[in-house]
């Protein structure tokens, strides 16, 4: 990709910092440089960059996600910023309302935290383990599955086909999952399976 | 095609993530309210300037979503009151508003939906600072960025009257003005406003002046071979310029864009309060405290004589005599 | 995407029609800005609302939702009338040549074989004549009346542009000077790019309207080529990759397809989907079929699948309709005969058409699972939310799990954009709470179950147990281990087939690409198109060299593309037939005398002279067709139908409804209105500050679109009395929503069929859960019909009727 | 008020009567008064400051006196509504006094034995002489106008009252009238300064019976006459 230098160099005349003078070269004590402080100091300082993909659209902008902490040094890591990669060929460093505001949708507060359980009903959720949901699920999938997986037709013909469960898988997720997600329903026999490609 | 297919852009490398110097600081200030004497810059930083071509807009208000994640602040969820416009104006934590106008065109009868980016303009004399009562609230960097330091800042509104285009607005919340910064803390570490990096059509452009009004030129003949004759640039002479400009479908109209100034300038009324006012105000205010100082130093003070105080006396014993008279004719 | 998102700057007229991509793609409508900046490019948009992508147009026609194929027939039959057509192109790369069978015709708005009770065709005329040696006959002279080419100019007669108007209320001089422009694109150094979206495929004919425009494009001699294409903007960032994988109820990875009842073994499947070339020294390339499916039979069960068991073929499940389709799934729930439902990252309550009898459906489940990272409607379809979500809670006896799931900024992982680029992104955040990686859920559940089939057995046991799931942790399997699986790996060691003693892929090793799968059940693969995302060069979804030598747009060293790094589809077509580029300006292949070379990884064989193979080797004619034979259900060459619920009749056929060939089903049947009961046509759409109905929960986006709204135009406001800004009931005759009423001069009434026609703009992305205001989605009023061919919902056209209303009732919360 | 002065109905210091001493004093304003008196001239003078510090940069140091710019910001435009009150119940008590008669025009008219302490030539007068009555009512005007304009200035509660070119006017219109109040205040204060033996009438409430003779001799007469003198001690 074309770097337009020129267009580099002006930004360091019209007030890019890497060279700056600090400010107690300037012969400002500590505290007046406080009080004569003027831009806001840089934000992204210091936080672990990422690449990363935008999630919604088909576009598929890539972005930077600037987090406090490095999840690959096992820390935990929280997001702070996320900004247009300025390096990907299709968006350029660009983003749309949506990209823009990527950060308050992973931490919008409505992410769900914890499984949750519904009893028929219930007029409300109430927490449940993993262990407890993942097992209760397993369970009354394979109940369905062994009352009602159609083994064979008419005429004899293995088919194999479970259509009294169904899935909707997600056009959000990423391909590796969705290979597993599609082994999972595919073997089990479920037929009734879609994404959103479907509408 | 080679080379020219790049249009200018506003990011050239991703934002740094090592500490840095601001490269911002008092010593580029050309103007710094309430302040009279200010130190000549020692250096003159290339005039800045962001370049909003209107007829590119896709009206999509990434500009918006950029700004409020880049700035932190936290506008309301309003409600939907028939318009496109969300917020429904300005406020102390939108700093940028797509304005949203249907119109029209007399001439070929089609319509138009003109859309453009609200904010502040960064005038090149900005009506703000003038207005602006509090030493150092706000400032004019050299490259042309209009900031308001709002540590300083008193919170009296003075900038939202002394502002031709009604751009800043005071926080309900801390009682500060705010308004576009054009991102000075990313432009002090060499990246463009958050705004413009995210625009998706490019539709604004960052760059030094002079490049942005070159750009300017060659979207506008692109803009006139489309058949808008009167496509041109809003860089208003009447605020000295400014650094934020518009390309214009219709520039011989600027109000049909919501109300877009036809030629802002400070008003007059300002430029009265803040100019004749203060100084002759201050001037009279002086001269009547002095005048009275050496009239009470050099002229007799008016003093009761002895004499004075006796007629008094006499006056009072004969009124009581009388008094008691009448009541022993009573 | 047959192009790239980037290459639309090569373009030289833009048309949007049946979408609306500077809202729902604003960064890739960037291209479309670049193209206009410094080519000149033009725009033109196409819609029944003067949309953002509009106010950027250099022109604009109105048209009315659901009538897309008589303007584009319209517009090809002006193409040909007019003689700019790109003659060379479309005769040596179409199928305009060949001599279709007698007997196959079309009149009174159907083709031949129409049965009305079966709502089907007998296709068996719409086909080509075959000769003797097996091959179609052809007449390049297209002079044989019976020749494709003559058979369209027959069938696109009656699209005169005053028929264009009476059907699509488009202005007939608007009409013709869109026709112009377009037109103009039939010359060899000027290209034409067509982007849509939902706009064309939510209709009842949705994969007609598509297939209109590619046959214009093709006579225009646009495919193929830098700046040109079919670009169908797609919605999810992963929805090309889910179809890709074969998420879907009649597929298999890599458009491999889900056997039939009929496929009563593994040959027998094989004998129908190994295309032979229908003329003599083309390429099919669906003759590599078994390679594909006997590494997928691999790469799902490992060992258990061998030559003598037809490689596992009877774990398949076989279908007995075309597919269990979400339409299909719902009409069963609601009949009682669906117990279990999985959503994972989906949100039918409103998503899906007739939301009533979504909601009726999800409320006869005996369980329900979700799998997302936010609160959604679907989840909670069960809680009262007054006017939001009328539901009785008491009586839904639905057991319900919300599972939570991680989002993308947790996660490693590729996702495939519209261009078909496999990017790889990675891991940023620490998930939230409790939230898990949906492949540790999926793999969790799996692994519950094969343990209680292990223990206990059951019904047909082994799919399950035999699944290969070999990962280094099998309670999760990592990024890596699965992208490997989908790429493929040699099981044994492979031989080179030109030198039978050199060993090609050592076992264990991932194959390069796909051209190295066998048939032998030495290989697996999960995803033959997909094969060369991560080979023995590593991770190539990762690649990030963004340069572009000579500025073509095709990034080749940026991830990796399906199929083989190839950036645009049919790129072959890009030369003549004798392999020179048709515009030298925007080269992309060139045959050099012994191989073709150029910008582009080429769709044939490097080596294949350009006179002997065709560009469109996944056809068996290895030309594209403008007649599709009888691989359509609703007919080989487009046809305008009206929507089922259309405020005016089929002009061709007045008694007719809808496509002729959708399915319906009877209940559904019953709840179509009539423009007598909803006189207003209704459409749904995006609206750019959001997406679908995520971004609800996200405060910005939430504060940029905060409530809830249809547009309408002036004259309908007045009509009705209806104040701007104001509160409005729009009624189908499945639903009923509230809305504010933006009241616009960017809708206007459009005249068809000599009467008015008003049209109601519904956006589709508020519901009861997120930051923004409670609302309502279009899809509570829309009908619940799909596409004759693939079961999307029309979602884009249907009927309504308005009034001035007052504010919607939450439910009231006891302090 | 029919009762006879001078008796001992009359309460002792109240307002407009004399204590014969000696010396003789008269008492020109009630405790009421004089706190309505300097509350209106505290908060005058506090807004004078914070206002000052607004108007001119080079007083902007006085902010300090209130806290800082924020709070000076804050308070000002409240100590202008106390002053607006205070002032007027003062006004509700003096504006009849104030009424302009003829013995103003000839007072004015000899303006320059003012200046010059030649009250010999002056006409007899009643309370308040013309030149008292000028800051009155000029008090009374600029302080309508500065409440007015300040009110449409409020940017915290009243920003969008009105539209900005108004409230432009109207900051231009706050900071001519607070100039022209500084100027009656100084005027004020100049001359109850330099006419000596005027300042008690605020700090103890009396003058002595030899100002009211020199400078309000008809008042003095007036309530001599009417007898509301405190018997002598």
């Amino acid at each position: 990709m074309n770097m337009d230098l020129s267009r580099r160099s002006f930004l360091k005349l019209a007030g890019a910092g890497v060279a700056a003078t600090s400010l107690g070269a300037m012969g400002f004590s500590e505290a007046e440089a406080a009080e004569v402080a003027h831009v806001r100091a840089f934000k992204l300082a210091t936080t672990t960059e990422t690449r990363q993909t935008c999630p919604y659209c088909s576009v598929a902008c890539g972005i930077i996600i600037y987090s406090k902490g490095d999840v690959r040094k096992g820390d935990k890591a929280e997001v702070v910023h996320i900004e247009g990669d300025v390096d990907h060929p299709t968006n350029r460093g660009t983003l749309c309302p949506k990209g823009a505001a990527l950060k308050d949708f992973v931490k919008s507060p409505t992410r769900l935290l914890y499984p949750m359980h519904r009893k028929p009903g219930s007029d409300k959720f109430e927490r449940m383990s993993w262990d407890e949901a993942l097992d209760r699920i397993a369970r009354l999938m394979k109940d369905d599955r062994d009352a009602n997986l159609l083994l064979k037709n008419e005429k004899g013909l293995d088919v194999n086909r479970w259509t009294t469960t169904g899935m909707l898988a997600a056009s959000a997720t990423s391909n590796e999952t969705a290979w597993a997600t599609f082994k999972f329903a595919k073997s089990i026999g479920i037929v009734g399976f879609d994404n959103q490609a479907r509408v | 095609m080679a080379n020219t297919m790049d249009s200018p852009r506003t990011a050239v490398s991703n934002p740094p993530v090592q500490p840095m110097e601001t490269n911002l600081t008092q010593r580029d200030l050309i103007r710094r309210s309430a302040t009279s004497e200010l130190p000549q810059p020692e250096r003159q930083l290339t005039p800045v300037a962001k370049l909003i071509d209107v007829s590119k807009c896709i009206g999509c208000k990434a500009c918006q979503s950029a700004c409020v994640e880049w700035n932190d602040t936290n506008p309301a969820v309003g409600e939907n009151v028939g318009v496109y416009e969300n917020p429904h104006d300005l406020t102390a934590d939108m700093f940028t508003l797509m304005r949203f106008t249907e119109w029209v065109n007399p001439e070929t009868d089609n319509l138009e939906w003109l859309i453009r980016k609200d904010g502040c303009m960064h005038c090149a004399d900005p009506g703000c600072l003038k207005a602006c009562p509090a030493p150092g609230a706000i400032v004019q960097y050299s490259n042309g960025i209009v900031d308001f330091i709002h540590d300083n800042c008193i919170g009296c509104g003075y900038c939202v009257k002394g502002c031709p285009f009604n751009i800043p607005r005071i926080s309900k919340a801390d009682h500060r003005a705010y308004k576009c910064t054009l991102c000075s803390d990313r432009v002090a570490v060499g990246q463009g406003p958050a705004c413009a990096k995210a625009c998706p059509t490019q539709a604004i452009v960052f760059g030094t002046k002079e490049d942005m009004k070159k750009h300017a030129e060659g979207r506008i003949a692109d803009l006139k071979s489309r058949g808008y004759a009167n496509a041109g640039l809003y860089d208003p002479p009447g605020v000295g310029g400014t650094h934020v400009m518009y390309v214009l479908h219709h520039n011989d109209k600027p109000q049909i864009y919501a109300d877009l100034p036809v030629d802002p300038k400070i008003s007059a009324v300002v430029q009265t309060w803040k100019g004749a006012t203060k100084y002759a105000g201050l001037a009279v205010m002086s001269l009547a405290a002095a005048g009275t100082i050496l009239h009470g130093l050099f002229a007799k003070a008016n003093r009761v004589s002895k004499h004075e105080e006796e007629e008094a006396k006499e006056l009072v014993d004969e009124s009581v005599e009388h008094a008691e008279k009448r009541e022993e004719d009573a | 995407m047959t192009n790239a998102w980037t290459d639309i700057k090569n373009t030289d007229l833009v048309v949007v029609m049946g979408g609306n991509a500077a809202e729902a793609h604003p960064c890739g409508f960037k291209w479309v800005t670049e193209a206009k900046a410094h080519r000149g490019a033009k725009l033109i948009v196409v819609d029944p609302r003067y949309t953002r992508t509009a106010s950027v147009s250099d022109f604009y026609a109105p048209i009315r939702q659901g009538s897309d194929i008589a303007f584009l027939n319209g517009v090809m039959k002006y193409c040909i009338d007019n003689g700019r057509v790109q003659w060379d192109y479309m005769k040596a790369f179409t199928n305009a040549s060949y001599i279709v069978k007698d007997g196959f015709g079309y009149k009174d708005g159907l083709f031949t074989g129409y049965n009305e009770e079966k709502r089907d065709y007998d296709r068996s005329t719409w086909d080509y004549v075959i000769g003797e040696d097996g091959f179609a006959v052809t007449d390049p002279t297209l002079e044989h009346p019976r020749c494709v080419w003559n058979l369209l100019k027959e069938h696109l007669a009656p699209y005169t542009p005053e028929l264009v108007e009476q059907v699509c209320g488009t202005p007939k001089d608007k009409f013709l000077k869109v026709a112009e422009m377009i037109s103009e694109c039939s010359t060899p150094t000027k290209t034409m790019t067509s982007m849509y979206a939902l706009g064309w495929t939510q209709h009842s004919k949705g994969s007609q309207n598509i297939r209109a425009m590619a046959m214009l494009q093709l006579i225009l001699g646009n495919i193929g080529v830098r700046g040109g294409g079919m670009n169908a903007l797609r919605g999810h960032s992963n929805i090309q990759g889910l179809t890709d994988l074969g998420l879907m109820s009649h597929l298999l990875t890599g458009y491999l397809t889900m056997p039939s009842e009929k496929d009563t073994d593994f040959e027998t499947y094989m004998s129908t989907r190994q295309f032979k070339p229908l003329r003599p020294g083309q390429t099919s390339y669906w003759q590599n079929y078994r390679k594909f499916m006997v590494s997928f039979q691999k790469a799902m069960w490992g060992d258990a699948a061998t030559a003598e068991n037809g490689w596992a073929f009877n774990y398949l499940p076989k279908l007995d309709v075309p597919a269990y389709d979400v339409l299909r799934m719902f009409e069963l729930m609601n009949n009682g005969k669906v117990n279990g439902y999985i959503c994972q990252g989906f949100n039918p309550i409103l998503a899906f058409p007739n939301r009533t009898k979504v909601t009726s459906s999800l409320s006869k489940l005996k369980f329900m699972v979700t799998m997302d990272p936010l609160e959604t409607e679907t989840a909670r379809f069960w809680e009262n939310h007054g006017d939001f979500n009328d539901v009785d809670t008491a009586s839904i006896q639905t057991e319900v799990f919300q599972l939570p799931s991680t989002c993308f900024a947790e996660e490693d992982g590729s996702l495939t954009n519209s261009g078909r680029w496999l990017q790889w992104h990675w891991q940023a955040s620490s998930p939230p709470g409790e939230a898990k990686h949906d492949s540790w859920i999926v793999a969790q559940i799996f692994l519950r179950m094969r343990a209680l089939y292990a223990k206990e057995g059951g019904a047909f046991p082994d799919p399950i147990l035999n699944l290969s799931w070999e990962y280094e942790d099998e309670n999760e399997p990592t990024a890596e281990e699965l992208a490997k699986e989908i790429n493929g790996r040699a099981l044994s060691d492979v031989m080179d087939p030109t030198d039978p003693t050199k060993v090609l892929v050592a076992a264990g090793k991932q194959v390069v690409n796909f051209s190295q799968l066998k048939d032998d059940g030495s290989t697996m693969s999960g995803c033959w198109i997909y094969s060369g995302c991560w080979n023995e060069q590593g991770n190539n979804m990762g690649r990030r060299d963004n340069h572009d030598p000579d500025e073509t747009g095709a990034y080749l060293g940026w991830t990796f593309a399906w199929p083989l790094n190839r950036r645009t589809l049919y790129n072959r077509a890009s030369a003549d037939i004798n392999g020179k580029p048709w515009d030298p300006t925007r080269k992309l292949l060139e045959w050099d005398g012994a191989k073709w070379t150029g910008y582009d990884v080429p769709d044939i064989a490097p080596t294949a002279k350009p006179q002997d193979v065709g560009p469109f080797i996944m056809n068996q004619e290895g030309v594209s067709r403008l007649f599709v034979r009888g691989m359509m259900r609703d007919g080989p060459f487009p046809a305008h139908m009206e929507p089922f619920e259309s405020p005016v009749e089929n002009v061709f056929n007045r008694k007719m409804r809808g496509n002729p060939v959708a399915r319906v089903f009877a209940s559904d049947a019953a709840q179509l209105g009539t423009s007598a009961e909803f006189p207003y046509a209704a459409t749904s759409y995006r609206l750019t500050e959001h997406f679908h109905y995520w971004t609800k929960h996200n405060r910005v986006n939430s504060a940029l679109q905060p409530e809830f709204f249809v547009e309408i135009s002036e004259e309908l406001a007045a009509e009705k009395n209806i104040a701007h800004g104001g509160w409005v009931r729009v009624w189908s005759k499945r639903g009923s929503v509230k809305a504010k009423a933006v009241v616009t001069k960017r809708i206007r009434p459009l005249i068809c069929d000599g009467k008015p026609v008003h049209i109601v703009g519904i956006p589709l992305h508020w519901g009861f859960t997120g930051s923004a205001k409670k609302g309502f989605g279009p899809n509570s009023l829309a009908a619940f019909v799909g596409d004759a061919n693939i079961e999307t919902p029309e979602s884009k056209a249907f009927l309504v009727n308005i009034e001035p209303s007052t504010a919607p009732k939450d439910k009231e919360v006891n302090v | 008020m029919s009762t006879p002065a001078g008796t001992k109905h009359t309460k002792l210091g109240s307002e407009d009567s004399i204590r014969r001493g000696p010396p003789v004093e008269v008492v020109r304003y009630g405790p009421g008064k004089r706190i309505n008196h300097w509350v209106t001239a505290i908060s005058l003078i506090l807004l004078l400051l914070s206002g000052l510090a607004m108007f001119h940069p080079s007083l902007f140091f006085l902010t300090e006196l209130f806290g800082g710019g924020q709070m000076t910001r804050w308070l000002h435009p409240w100590i202008g509504v106390v002053l607006f009150i205070s002032f007027f119940i003062l006004f509700a008590q003096l504006w009849k006094l104030n009424l302009p008669n003829r013995d103003d025009v000839k007072w004015a008219s000899r303006i320059t034995d003012v200046i010059g302490g030649h009250e010999e030539n002056l006409p007899e007068l009643g309370k308040y002489n013309a030149g008292q009555k000028f800051i009155f009512w000029g008090m009374a005007a600029l302080i309508i106008v500065l409440i007015v304009t300040g009110i449409m200035a409020w940017e915290q509660y009243f920003g969008h009252l009105t539209s900005i070119p108004t409230q432009r006017i109207a900051l231009l219109l706050h900071s001519l009238a607070a100039v022209a109040i500084i100027l009656v205040f100084i005027l004020h204060v100049y001359a109850a300064i330099w006419t000596r033996g005027t300042i008690r009438a605020m700090t103890r409430g009396t003058v002595t019976g030899g100002w009211a003779w020199r400078h309000h001799r008809k008042w003095l007469k007036d309530i001599a006459g009417r007898g509301r003198i405190d018997p002598a001690e």
